[in-house]
């Protein structure tokens, strides 16, 4: 079974305003979708409603082509989301932080000390997220993305806070996801050059 | 097809690890934890400077003052249940989570129980000393708070899961809730009353056990609905 | 049948048949109410134990079964919205509710003032259905204040329809919860069934049904202007406006 | 006269009698008012995008 997660007619009204009207799109295995527009066109809006937490005016939005509003469930354990707020808890150390996420979610089998140790935040593993700075809060939220064991990828604007290095890594690490069959949504307002099938979306 | 892949946690698991969560943040912040306990015991307080110290009167008002007091202080904590999640986005990471919603705030709704209600019941034989109320019915009293403040708990998370992210939340909150807990309210007091007067008491104990189960099972479901539909 | 549903949820047809609506309403509610009313104060003899004072029950049933009716409506209206995303059944709630309170606050007032003669006093805690009537005022109250406190319309609608669903569960347990409590503290009695004689009776069920008929009217005129207001934004109201004949 | 004042209870009999119907004719005033009040609203809004374009 190839997995895939599609849109067929989607329209999205908030409050006096239609953001998108008939939208469609395909994305399987491998594949980046990327959405574009200026802010305030709706981006974060439409990866609101693919995760599930926005109703539709009309649409129907499909993972592996069954609805996802018949399998909520199944369709949440597939997905992790990288949200604008990274839904840490600033009280929390990372490693209580992860942990939580960890019961929640399957986990993917690699040590978590080689991924703190990539994105660079070993050192930081017992101190409150809420002493670290945004960039490192940041990178604990790709952390947590990293030891899911989902295919699809939902990132909200991942290079905000990030420093160049930072940003490469942001790219990098999808062209990994995507390289072992995984699939992410991406809306960004900068250039992404990532070596994999690139699907657009214009929403302005 | 499966429903759920192999590896995926269990709902226990995840009722756990976010009540253990709560519980943390809880330990993080004592002051969250002990402010509603002093609003208890202040209330309490209230009531005897503003009537008078005659022990006849505290006697009987007692299981009446204690409820209220009881009530009041469970609605107060209320407002924040959800409030800190609303803010840095863990609810938004709840509601995608693959762990049923209404489990999730159960969780939740328990940790809360656990951290204002659970307390208010272990130090209100205290407070139940100070107004002179008999001894043999201390029991009665913290077994009516215990089933009673557990219905309070989840009926506030719907109120609290309504009210998340509104402006006026905290009156917004009293207003819904309060009307719904009136029938805790009547029941625990008026139990713990005929307690007192060594009447039959049991039919109380019976109503608020099966309003506590009744809202055990189905108040998870209003908060879940309710939290889908203030997060959108 | 289908067929008509559909034409009666889709908002212009809805507005204009509401519009005839009304005066098949309101007409012979009005008639009703006031031969009841007439029939109710003077042709009907006093009752033997409360003497003329009975005459308040022409009032006080019928609103106080509306007040019941209402929130009724509210929590049926608000169901059918959320399972069948109906927005024609939300705006009834909205539409029932200051309407309910109304009455609920009718049946208050008139209870109250029965109260008076008969048990000496403007207001008996001890009565059950006094003291739910109450509590049924405070959740109208707690339902409207959800309601304006949220801007966005299709969320207050769905927010309000679970909290009136939650309500109407305990309404129910509010009821038994109070009665019990009022026979700890022996409550007095209150308007006694089964003891009208016929000739009693056929006001007061001319009374219902004439209250329930302005009631239905009052709120078709009310839910008229919710979905005039929800589509605000849409051609067909663009259109009405702007012909010729315009509208009321 | 004495059909009236029935008995001792007029007052109360009266007083609630009109007060129904004053909430009664106040809910259906009102509810016609709103009607106005937001039809008005709307023309006047719908008629000055007309005039703008």
């Amino acid at each position: 079974m190839t997995a895939k997660l599609s849109a067929r007619k989607l329209t999205l009204i908030r409050g006096e305003s239609c953001l998108f009207q008939g939208l469609e799109f395909s994305l399987s295995r491998g594949e980046l979708l990327l959405l574009e527009g200026q802010n305030g066109s709706g981006k974060t809006s439409l990866m609101r409603a693919i995760a599930g937490m926005l109703s539709l005016e009309s649409g129907e939005i499909f993972w592996n082509d069954v609805p996802v509003s018949d399998q909520r469930q199944e369709f949440h354990g597939s997905l992790v989301w990288l949200a604008h707020r990274t839904g840490l808890k600033g009280d929390l150390t990372l490693v209580e932080n992860l942990r939580f996420e960890g019961a929640l979610r399957r986990q993917a089998d690699v040590d978590p000390a080689t991924i703190f140790e990539r994105l660079g935040i070993a050192r930081l593993k017992s101190l409150p997220l809420r002493s670290l700075s945004a960039g490192q809060q940041r990178r604990v939220a790709l952390a947590r993305m990293m030891m899911a064991d989902v295919p699809l990828w939902l990132m909200d604007e991942p290079f905000t806070n990030l420093d160049r290095e930072g940003r490469q890594l942001v790219m990098d690490l999808t062209e990994e996801h995507l390289a072992s069959g995984g699939m992410c949504v991406m809306a960004a307002h900068q250039d992404v050059k990532v070596d994999a099938t690139v699907i657009r979306v214009n929403l302005s | 097809m499966s429903a759920i892949k192999a590896g995926q946690p269990g709902i226990l698991a995840g009722l756990l690890a976010i009540t253990r969560r709560d519980l943390l943040l809880a330990w993080k912040r004592p002051g969250d934890v002990l402010n509603p306990l002093f609003f208890f015991a202040m209330v309490c307080t209230l009531f005897p400077l503003a009537v008078g110290p005659s022990a006849e009167q505290l006697t009987f008002s007692g299981p009446g003052v204690l409820w209220v007091a009881a009530l009041l202080s469970t609605l107060l904590s209320l407002n924040s249940l959800f409030m800190s999640d609303h803010e840095d986005g863990s609810l938004d990471q709840l509601l995608v989570s693959p762990q049923p919603l209404p489990v999730l705030a159960l969780g939740k709704t328990l940790a809360h129980w656990l951290i204002s209600g659970f307390p208010l019941v272990l130090i209100s034989p205290l407070l139940a000393i100070t107004y002179r109320m008999p001894s043999d019915i201390m029991g009665v009293l913290m077994l009516t708070l215990l089933l009673g403040t557990i219905s309070l708990s989840l009926l506030g998370s719907i109120g609290a899961a309504l009210t998340v992210g509104l402006h006026r939340g905290t009156a917004l909150l009293s207003l819904l809730i309060l009307p719904l807990a009136m029938p805790v309210l009547l029941l625990g007091a008026n139990t713990v009353s005929l307690a007192a007067g060594n009447d039959i008491y049991s039919t109380g104990i019976w109503a608020l056990g099966a309003y506590a189960v009744g809202s055990i099972s189905l108040a998870p479901y209003a908060t879940a609905a309710a939290l889908r539909i203030s997060n959108e | 049948m289908w067929k008509f549903f559909h034409q009666l949820a889709s908002p212009p047809h809805f507005y204009r048949l509401a519009a005839t609506l009304i005066p098949w309403l309101a007409v012979p509610g009005v008639l009703l109410i006031a031969y009841g009313a007439y029939a109710g104060l003077f042709l009907v003899s006093a009752d033997y134990q409360q003497g003329d004072a009975f005459r308040i029950i022409y009032v006080h049933v019928p609103s106080a079964y509306l007040s019941m009716m209402a929130y009724m409506m509210m929590a049926v209206g608000g169901g059918i919205g959320l399972i069948w995303r109906m927005k024609l059944a939300h705006a009834v709630g909205a539409a029932a509710a200051p309407l309910g309170a109304a009455f609920t606050f009718l049946a208050l007032v008139t209870g109250s003032i029965w109260g008076r003669p008969m048990w000496g006093t403007w207001w008996e805690w001890g009565d059950p259905r006094m003291t739910s009537e109450l509590i049924l005022l405070f959740l109208y109250f707690g339902y409207m204040a959800l309601r304006s406190s949220i801007d966005d319309t299709a969320k207050a609608d769905k927010a309000s329809a679970v909290l009136a669903l939650v309500g109407v569960v305990n309404v129910v347990i509010v009821h038994f919860s109070v009665e019990w409590w009022s026979s700890l503290h022996q409550g007095q009695t209150v308007f006694k069934k089964g003891t009208m004689d016929a000739d009693m009776r056929i006001p007061l069920f001319a009374m219902l049904i004439g209250f329930s008929l302005i009631f239905g009217a009052m709120l078709v005129s009310r839910l008229r202007t919710e979905v005039l207001f929800r589509e605000r934004r849409t051609r067909w109201v663009r259109e009405l406006v702007l012909s010729p004949e315009g509208g009321k | 006269m004495d059909a009236l004042a029935m008995g001792n209870y007029g007052a109360y009999v009266w007083s609630c009698f009109g007060l129904t119907l004053i909430v009664v004719v106040l809910s259906a005033w009102r509810a016609r008012a709103r009607h106005k009040h937001v039809y008005r609203e709307i023309e006047v809004q719908i008629k000055a995008l007309e005039e703008h374009q």
